[in-house]
């Protein structure tokens, strides 16, 4: 528990010292968003249609910007080595550094939605499910950028295999994700889609860490 | 189950790196206050063998014990007797010098106090810029004290005299001393096993 | 830790190979037959369904291909899990051999199942029902195990990576069966798997378990040769092969 | 002039040794173009309207994607250094650079572009226009993604903020592009945009490698 | 404009970083056939001069000459005179060890021949294995071998010890030697300048 907290605090720290890759994201989610209307040039209610997709989308592709960065710099400055030996249990070392990458990166953009979405006129009643939803979804999707970073650590350019892995794991979540908040747009019911999303998250989090502790340490062989 | 004298030993162990076995059938043993030095030429397999011995990579045959149990298989607590410095130095280059090392020092539940420590390194008016700022020796005297404030009984260092100045290389060999006195053990793959070899030392080559 | 004498036999490339060689002639023989008996039965002798005419037919072809796929996945986890646990190479050679076909038979569960909602459904394609989205991962994940595998050059790190993959992925198996039940899906639900009363005709229910036997032995009828191709190529040049080849024996 | 060669085969041995790395621009490009109508259901005729958007922006970023390895891999491993001090002008150097990363990343996008915009239902005689609006703007693309890559070469936590600042610089871009090919989709002259695009890209071909190359200059003192 | 004898001068250059003034008015000349040892503790500032002595960075008053030309105007086609191999090894890990070295011998413009050089170098078993999977000494040495290739007249050298063993660094000394008499210059920094001092040496110390 105790380490848990010494390495998020520093993760944490390195995020904010480089708020520069740090704003990476947002900026990215902001910009995407931004280009939409840009190329589209749609109405109000076809802005409002594709609006939760895009949103989703935009969100689902900044949070994987992130993705290389996770363990690639710590494994080339040799300091994944000293994690891996460290007498600290792997497991909660992982889980502490893919919570400081939640909180870097999912955190600033689930502030951020609302913002985006009101601007494609979606209503305002449907923002709290939205938000729920990407609260729910956000987890998973960093515990599944951070194994497909681990399991691709030793290959010296990860890139395309992650995407190639998480992108369709993460699919599940970005249609559900929409569902959630399509149906709260129109009204309707939203606990289904939000409980698998939930599920999904406990699942994620209780299983993922272990894993990656394990890919890391045979990726650093 | 541990001992007074702690024992790192290697039972015939072969090492394989890319499909080529590297090193066949090698046994050692080291005990408390004793001194192991690793040579060979380059890419004899110096640093493959230390990272094997400190578990960060596998090994083909054989068994490598510390107290007698098998290092892969070693407890989170037990892998606190070790320390492994490698050829790559495990900074983070955005963190100071003293985030750094308070960082290496929380991870292993030691107490932080190194203001002295980084004066006998001459780091001390280095001590808050970041390590990305630092020269290459600069560098590797932050290791050193990393490895100074683990305070482990099994020093696994690689080439440990590189980039540092005739005083850095005297302050290593000084401290290797005082920590063999204090029973415990060193690993050090060198080029120049002259600057560290004393008598009773154990000669690993490759 | 101890492990019975069996576990090491199995450990051993030689014996495993020519046990699989032994094996794989009747695995063959069976699997062929039951599936040649069951569609014969569910094509001539059964009589359509009532609601779906002679759509309904594909039901000896679906049910089965998604099944095996799916069981298809359960071995390769389990093998890999093995493998990584134990450091036994011959599990990872398992778990490689698993994917191509489980990978193939998902394929065709995918295509035979959207064939068949065209039809029942009135589309081929739901892109928000569960259990397709999932089946469809089940794919994704065979094909991220490959295309893993493929990016590393050393085979051994290659098994030991992979294996992570695999094992974390086992949970979209039952997620796929239970889908049906856990959310409203256009899918049905478990017409055979399930423990009570069979909701099928008998002269339905007999070529469906036909076939449905018939596609598991053939998988396996198939992993056995892919396992003896991959055993051949992690044994190169050891001295058993040598022999193999020289004495040219299976 | 021979120099330009040499880098120019040096970094596509390079692009192509790493295909995962290669790869990568192309599988996001698929993936993001797929996740949309994953995730907005759309009809067929929806499809046409947004489709064009979708792909333009779809190219753009994938582009961008490689950003910031374009210059970082040199310059941690100290081969820009090298380059520096080669006798080889800097600036054909840097020209060399950026077209083996056109011809890594832009052309087999192009190549697949028109197989995407099929399965928008595009119609089949606004290809040709799509194709030659792509040719001409992927190579202002890749030399103002490298611009942004230059510039952040020296902030060494490989934050690419200024990078994606990059990213309205090419919504023009992005506009034109579009432009020309809804006016292809229905049937009307497209010579101007196309145009503008073209003057682009000899702009940026002519003054941008100088630029580039004095960036990283500054960069690695 | 090139002279018979090529001439490497500092005329008193400040040499800064981040705000601090490391070196302060240093002058040195060192001539065709003659050797400079850069020496001093870590951190003073030995990497920072060889850079700017390269052209890689800037120097606050002063001047730097090669022939007589300040070096950071030199003409692309004379920057040909210059190597510097840094603490940086400069190589592409996805490369093999001859496609980097061909890449770097064609870039000056240099023909590749090589196969003798790796032979030396006892580099022949790896010779078309990716970089990134040599050892340490084994990737300082196809440095050396870049080093080599280059056949330049001014040799910048930072610490070309480094991670080599005993007779990767007599082969160092012995290339220094062959350099010099055939009229090259080198300015080297290191940490054991016995290694290489000889009559002669201009003792540059910060
Ligand atoms: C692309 C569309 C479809 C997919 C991906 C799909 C997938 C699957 C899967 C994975 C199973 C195995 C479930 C298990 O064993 O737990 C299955 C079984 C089955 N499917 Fe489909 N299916 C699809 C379409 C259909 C359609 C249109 C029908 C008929 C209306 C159908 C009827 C069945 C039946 C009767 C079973 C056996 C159920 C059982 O005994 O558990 N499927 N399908
Ligand atoms: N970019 C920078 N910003 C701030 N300080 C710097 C920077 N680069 C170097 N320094 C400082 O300048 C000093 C000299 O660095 P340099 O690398 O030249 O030393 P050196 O003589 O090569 O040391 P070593 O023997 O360890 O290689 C060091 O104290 C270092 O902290
Ligand atoms: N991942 C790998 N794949 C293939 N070969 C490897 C790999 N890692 C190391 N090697 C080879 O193993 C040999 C030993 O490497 P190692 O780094 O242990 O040598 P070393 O004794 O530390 O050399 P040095 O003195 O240069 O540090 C080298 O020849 C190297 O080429
Ligand atoms: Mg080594
Ligand atoms: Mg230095």
């Amino acid at each position: 528990m105790n380490s848990f907290l010494i390495v998020l605090k520093r993760d944490l720290k390195l995020a904010f010292r480089r708020w520069s890759e740090l704003a990476n994201p947002l900026l990215f989610f902001m910009i995407v968003t931004a280009l939409f209307p840009l190329a589209l040039s749609p109405t109000a209610d076809e802005l409002r249609t594709i609006g939760t997709g895009i949103l989703w989308i935009a969100a689902l592709l900044s949070s994987l910007l992130s993705l290389d960065s996770l363990f690639r710099a710590d494994a080339d400055d040799g300091s994944l080595e000293q994690l891996i030996l460290s007498p600290a249990p792997l497991g909660i070392v992982v889980l502490a550094k893919v919570t400081a990458h939640w909180i870097a990166s999912g955190v600033p953009l689930v502030g951020l939605v609302p913002v985006v979405a009101l601007s494609f006129y979606l209503p305002v009643d449907a923002l709290t499910v939205l938000v729920a939803a990407l609260v729910l979804a956000t987890p998973t999707i960093s515990i599944l950028v951070a194994l497909g970073a681990a399991l691709t650590v030793s290959l010296k350019s990860g890139g395309s295999v992650i995407g190639l892995l998480i992108l369709p794991l993460c699919s599940p979540l970005l249609i559900f994700g929409t569902r959630a908040t399509d149906l709260a747009v129109h009204g309707e019911a939203t606990a289904g889609p939000l409980y698998l999303l939930a599920s999904l998250a406990v699942l994620a989090v209780s299983l993922g860490p272990v894993a990656i502790g394990a890919a890391l340490k045979v990726g650093m062989e | 189950m541990q001992q007074p004298v702690p024992v790192l030993e290697a039972r015939n162990i072969d090492i394989w790196r890319g499909g080529r076995c590297l090193i066949r059938g090698l046994s050692f043993s080291v005990g408390g206050g004793q001194l192991a030095l690793v040579v060979g030429p380059n890419g004899a397999g110096k640093t493959s063998l230390l990272r094997v011995l400190a578990g960060l990579a596998p090994y083909g045959s054989g068994q490598v014990l510390w107290n007698g149990i098998a290092v892969p298989r070693l407890a989170p607590e037990q892998r606190a007797d070790f320390v492994y410095r490698g050829h790559l130095d495990g900074l983070k280059k955005e963190l100071t010098v003293e985030e750094n090392l308070s960082f290496s020092a929380a991870l292993r539940g030691q107490a932080a106090v190194f203001d002295s420590l980084l004066t006998t390194l001459n780091l001390n008016d280095v001590a808050d810029r970041e390590t990305r700022f630092l020269s290459a020796g600069q560098r590797r005297r932050v290791g050193l004290a990393a490895l100074k404030l683990a305070n482990a009984r099994l020093w696994l260092l690689d080439e440990p005299m590189t980039n540092l100045d005739a005083a850095g290389r005297a302050l290593v060999t000084g401290w290797v001393d005082e920590h063999l006195r204090g029973g415990g053990i060193a690993v050090v793959a060198t080029h120049q096993p002259e600057e560290l070899a004393r008598p009773g030392t154990t000669l690993v080559e490759l | 830790m101890k492990l019975p004498r069996w576990f090491h036999l199995l450990g051993s490339s030689p014996y495993v190979y020519r046990l699989a060689g032994r094996l794989s002639p009747w695995l063959g023989a069976v699997g062929c037959g039951l599936i040649a008996v069951g569609v014969f039965w569910g094509l001539v002798i059964a009589p359509p369904d009532y609601l779906q005419g002679d759509a309904s037919r594909i039901i000896y072809i679906h049910p089965q291909t998604a099944y095996v796929g799916m069981q298809a996945y359960v071995v390769l986890a389990i093998a890999a899990a093995i493998g990584f646990i134990w450091r036994l190479k011959l599990a990872h050679a398992v778990a490689v051999s698993a994917a191509p076909i489980g990978a193939s038979f998902t394929l065709c569960a995918l295509v035979t199942g959207s064939i068949w909602g065209a039809p029942t459904w009135g589309t081929f394609w739901e892109w928000t029902d569960p259990r397709i989205m999932f089946e469809l991962l089940l794919l994704f994940l065979f094909l991220g195990y490959m295309a893993l595998r493929a990016a590393f050059e050393d085979r051994d790190k290659a098994d030991r990576v992979s294996a992570i993959l695999g094992v974390v992925g086992v949970v979209n198996v039952p997620i796929i069966h239970y889908s049906v039940l856990w959310w409203n899906t256009l899918h049905q639900g478990p017409t055979i798997m399930k423990f009570d009363e069979p909701s099928m005709t008998t002269d339905m229910l007999i070529p469906f378990l036909l076939t449905m036997f018939g596609f598991m032995v053939f998988f396996y009828w198939l992993l056995l040769k892919r396992l003896r191709a991959e055993i051949v190529d992690r044994e190169q040049g050891t001295r058993w092969l040598r022999e193999l080849v020289t004495e040219g024996s299976q």
